[in-house]
């Protein structure tokens, strides 16, 4: 099985350097938690491994293999799942879901597959709901839908649990650890619990160019 | 091809559900077109004169109009993210964006020319060469305009920006698509502007892919 | 008045013993109007045979005005007093206006060929009339483009009421502007200036109109309502 | 009234910061107004026939393009809740933000008209008139602008159903404006018409912000 | 001191009753803590409580006068902050806070006042950078800022502590301390902990038209 890494990577956004000689490695089975107070870049690093935003120096390798070279292949290996949910309103669940999963090879569309899969984040019921009646948390739902309709290797989840409730990030919890018992790798940023046994952490407050304190300003503020 | 035909169903199904995007282009062309009788004055010798490059001057405006939402939505909820992490290279979604466009924009148009025509009391020898002519000319009209289109994604002033860059682009097509229409209705061959039109077309066709797909990675950065 | 069909389901029951009757009238209606219209009616001794279109372009120019101000009314009470079946009024009455208009404006142009040797011609009633269309037409545009179709008919009903301004324009153009078009011969103080035997069939078509339109209208806010109960049923699914 | 003059300073200043937003507002309008002699044809007596109706039609359409934005940022990133919710009444928020768009674009067009005149090569005797008319034309537009502007908050179609809403309600406008135009080319008075746009103008004034701020509050529920 | 009450609230959005028969009363110096799961009404109640949506039924009132006599003074007397953080890229952080302190009568908008403000959350050092700058925690707490800018008796803070790091939230925690200390009222939205001495919590749940079980559907799903 594959190994993904990269090695001493520099983001700049903006004009600014958001971090600098970042190593990660995650192995079959792994799982990298990514922490840090707001503005480190936790959301930059996933969209740099998603290959959204080329590094500004260092480089990515899947196996050896540095991904830049391929990345129509590194885009049929990965999920992502970033802020924004992309689910469109006037198109009812199923829709959704198959749209995406009928991008990747190796996925099936057949309805009894979506349900299925609707089913893992407890929205079976809703299949045929449009999306516009969907509140912020269902919707969030139909997203990580996405990502068990269709296989991928590696998951990159930006901030999963937001406006998810208790119930369902539970279930999230549970779809992660059978990601990676069957040998999948997830890559998780947060700001809140997120349970993911034995996965290791990355803060990235620990890469920035010049280290500033700003609990200690606040603390001074308050 | 199979992926590009399920972008593009998708798509139309989309226009087709949020309705009336088309009728909506077509009532803007309409409108864009009648506006002249009520600026020029409703002589209709004046009108016939100038029929052809207001038909195609509003064509113009309308295929504009309608091109700035060519991202904009996807690009908003996050869908145009997703597309471009899907397998396949972002030229072919972009193509398939452009189809799309083309069917719920440039058909309608072309539908209603005539019907414009007959309002701003066009010579009826130019019909024929103006719908022909809309119809090689519309979809280069898509095709630059989804450069412009991928290029404002995320600046502050969409609409107005995107004409900066578009409507000089335009401009070639215009001249060239009321030439042959004059020509018609003055009994010249209208093929070489129409064989100069179809250039137009055959090099936009793999170029303008190419140059929105650079615009939207930059985009998405 | 309001009260009575204050509820929804009062409305259907209401409307289910009214459209029979409404269909009724107009088959009657317009299947005299037309006879009578067309061949008994005597021809213009000015314009001839193609006078027979007044029959069809009369009343279909005035539905249009009159479904106008009726969608405005209609607008105006959903807006204050936010009667439910107001919104739904004005949005069933919108697509049967814009096809009185339409109507209005194609048998005016092929009455114009004949009459003014051109299909159209850029006078002040024919402009107005252009313009109410395109006010239609932006109605029902605006009221699909939301989401949430109770934001499309607040914000459409607004545009209705600033849209109104239109109605009397296109009224009296005939009278502030001197135009090509006929000014007012039916309603007129002095009393109609129009021979019985053009103003019977010419009426008959009227009646036939009104009451089609109020036919189509009500069967379209029952489907509107039908269509508010298959929401609701959605909406039990999404939320438990 | 200070509070007025507070948002109109804040608006000015984001105009100028987030910059070129009058200055593209200029360039569309010179390039829908230079189109025309692409698509006529370069005939100089045909140019001045049409030259006041098509500096109208394009100062309409720029106008409209605008306007798409006047409330649409402030929207999207909930100022404009939080404006709603300042203590004071909508209308005066509403004005205040007209006032701005004016400022930002009718003056430029009016100022960017005399050459657009000359380049349609337009008769001298109309350039006075041509800028009252554009003086007292303008303001309306913004109001009148301000109310479809407002109904199109949260719409799937932004551009496209904004000039379906507002075209319309431009004509009237469009007509005394281009009349009183060529009233001058031909000697004629332009008081009437030029006062009937005046008419307009205090009309919409009270009614438009009264209208939009209606439709806003819907926007923001 | 004023006291803040609704009585019998129902709330339609989109043709759905959100909830229903809804009484609340806030003291001075009292807290109410919104919870409930996703779509539950949480985010409607506080946008009803600041007037931006009308009661489909019941009422507000202020002290026995009722909020929708005089909207524009219960605008004057709340601070209502929502998912959106109002925070333009093109002013600075001052620039932006002065804005919306300016259009409240009785606030300082001089210079040593904002950083003073911007103080309390511990972002005084950001006082002239553009907004576009900022990561999305610097942003809210801009946003948050413009409570403590301007004074004003009620607090209606949707989520507040979304993307905010721990640090942050400490902050905004003692700010709403003094506030209550001070006699002014708190109501908070949120699906996390957020310190809130002696606050009466609202389950919206409880209030919906007929309470589902999501919580099962969840579980069948696993
Ligand atoms: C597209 C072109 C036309 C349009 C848009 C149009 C529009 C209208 C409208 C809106 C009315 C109703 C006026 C009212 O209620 O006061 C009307 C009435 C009428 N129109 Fe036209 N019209 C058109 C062409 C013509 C032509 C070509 C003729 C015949 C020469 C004609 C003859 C009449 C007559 C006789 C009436 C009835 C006037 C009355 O008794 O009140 N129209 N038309
Ligand atoms: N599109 C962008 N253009 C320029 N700079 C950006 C962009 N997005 C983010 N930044 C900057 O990059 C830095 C890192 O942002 P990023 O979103 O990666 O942080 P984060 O750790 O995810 O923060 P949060 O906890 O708020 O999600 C921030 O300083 C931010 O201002
Ligand atoms: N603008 C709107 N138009 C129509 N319906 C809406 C709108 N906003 C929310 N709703 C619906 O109203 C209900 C309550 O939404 P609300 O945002 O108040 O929930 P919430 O408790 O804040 O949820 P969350 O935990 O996701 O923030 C949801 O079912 C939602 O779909
Ligand atoms: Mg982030
Ligand atoms: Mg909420």
């Amino acid at each position: 099985m594959a190994r993904f890494t990269g090695e001493n990577l520099t983001c700049i956004r903006g004009e600014r350097c958001v971090f600098t000689g970042l190593d990660f490695a995650i192995q079959p089975g792994g799982a990298l938690k990514l922490v840090g107070p707001n503005g480190s870049g936790k959301s930059s690093l996933l969209r740099l491994m998603a290959g959204l935003i080329p590094p500004a120096s260092g480089s990515l390798a899947w196996d050896d293999g540095a991904v830049s070279e391929d990345p129509e292949e590194h885009n049929g290996r990965l999920h992502y799942v970033g802020h924004l949910d992309a689910v469109k309103t006037v198109l009812t669940v199923a829709e959704n879901v198959r749209f995406w999963a009928g991008l990747r090879p190796g996925a099936d569309t057949a309805r009894s597959a979506v349900v299925a899969a609707l089913g893992v984040f407890g929205i079976a019921h809703l299949v045929d709901v449009p999306g516009r009646f969907l509140s912020a948390g269902q919707r969030r739902r139909v997203n990580l839908t996405r990502i068990v309709s269709a296989p991928a290797e590696l998951w990159l989840l930006d901030e999963p649990t937001t406006a998810l409730d208790a119930a369902a990030t539970a279930g999230l919890e549970q779809t992660m650890a059978r990601h990676r018992a069957g040998g999948g790798m997830v890559v998780v940023s947060t700001h809140t619990e997120v349970g993911l046994d034995g996965a290791e952490v990355l803060d990235l407050s620990d890469f920035a160019e010049n280290v500033h304190d700003e609990a200690d300003s606040m603390a001074v503020g308050l | 091809m199979t992926r590009f035909m399920h972008i593009v169903r998708r798509d139309l199904y989309l226009a087709l559900r949020q309705g009336m995007d088309s009728a909506m282009v077509v009532m803007f062309f309409v409108l864009a077109v009648v506006l002249f009788p009520f600026g020029v004055g409703p002589e209709a010798n004046i009108l016939a004169r100038i029929a052809s490059g207001v038909i195609w001057v509003a064509a113009l405006l309308a295929s504009m109009l309608s091109l700035e939402r060519l991202f904009q939505t996807d690009f908003e909820d996050g869908s145009l993210e997703l597309l471009s992490l899907a397998p396949m290279t972002l030229e072919v979604i972009v193509l398939a964006k452009v189809t799309t466009h083309w069917l719920t924009t440039g058909l309608p148009l072309i539908a209603a020319a005539p019907l414009l025509a007959v309002l701003m009391n066009m010579n009826i020898d130019g019909f024929g060469t103006l719908i022909l002519a809309l119809a090689i000319g519309t979809p280069t009209l898509s095709l630059l305009g989804s450069v412009g289109a991928a290029l404002i994604l995320g600046s502050r002033r969409g609409g107005v920006l995107l004409s900066l860059l578009i409507l000089p682009l335009y401009i070639p097509l215009l001249i060239f698509g009321v030439s042959a229409v004059d020509s018609a209705i003055s009994g010249f061959a209208v093929r070489p502007q129409l064989m100069i039109m179809g250039g137009f077309l055959v090099a936009t066709l793999p170029l303008c892919p190419w140059a929105a797909s650079a615009a939207l990675r930059q985009a998405l950065e | 008045m309001f009260d009575r069909f204050a509820n929804p389901a009062r409305f259907m029951r209401f409307s289910k013993i009214v459209l029979p009757w409404l269909a009724g009238i107009t088959i009657i209606c317009i299947a005299v109007g037309l006879y009578l219209g067309l061949f008994t009616a005597p021809a213009d001794y000015q314009q001839g045979e193609s006078v027979r279109i007044m029959y069809v372009h009369v009343p279909s120019a005035w539905m249009a005005l009159f479904c106008y101000t009726n969608m405005a009314i209609a607008a105006g009470i959903g807006l204050i007093w936010k009667h439910p079946l107001a919104d739904l009024a004005a949005k069933s009455s919108a697509p049967a206006g814009a096809c009185f208009t339409f109507l209005a404006l194609l048998t005016g142009s092929l009455w114009g060929k004949p009459m003014w040797g051109a299909w159209w011609v850029w006078d002040a009633r024919l402009t107005s009339m252009l313009v109410l269309f395109f006010l239609y037409l932006g109605y029902i545009a605006l009221n699909n483009a939301f989401d949430d179709p109770t934001r499309g008919s607040k914000a459409s009903s607004v545009l209705v009421l600033v849209g109104f301004v239109n109605v009397p324009i296109i009224k009296f153009s005939v009278d502030w502007w001197n135009t090509l078009h006929q000014p007012a011969s039916v309603f007129k103080a002095a009393g109609p200036a129009v021979d019985t035997s053009m103003l019977i069939p010419l009426m008959l078509m009227a009646v036939g109109f009104t009451t089609y339109f109020l036919w189509i209208v009500m069967l379209r806010m029952r489907g509107e309502i039908i269509g508010g109960k298959i929401r609701a049923i959605r909406l039990r699914q999404v939320h438990g």
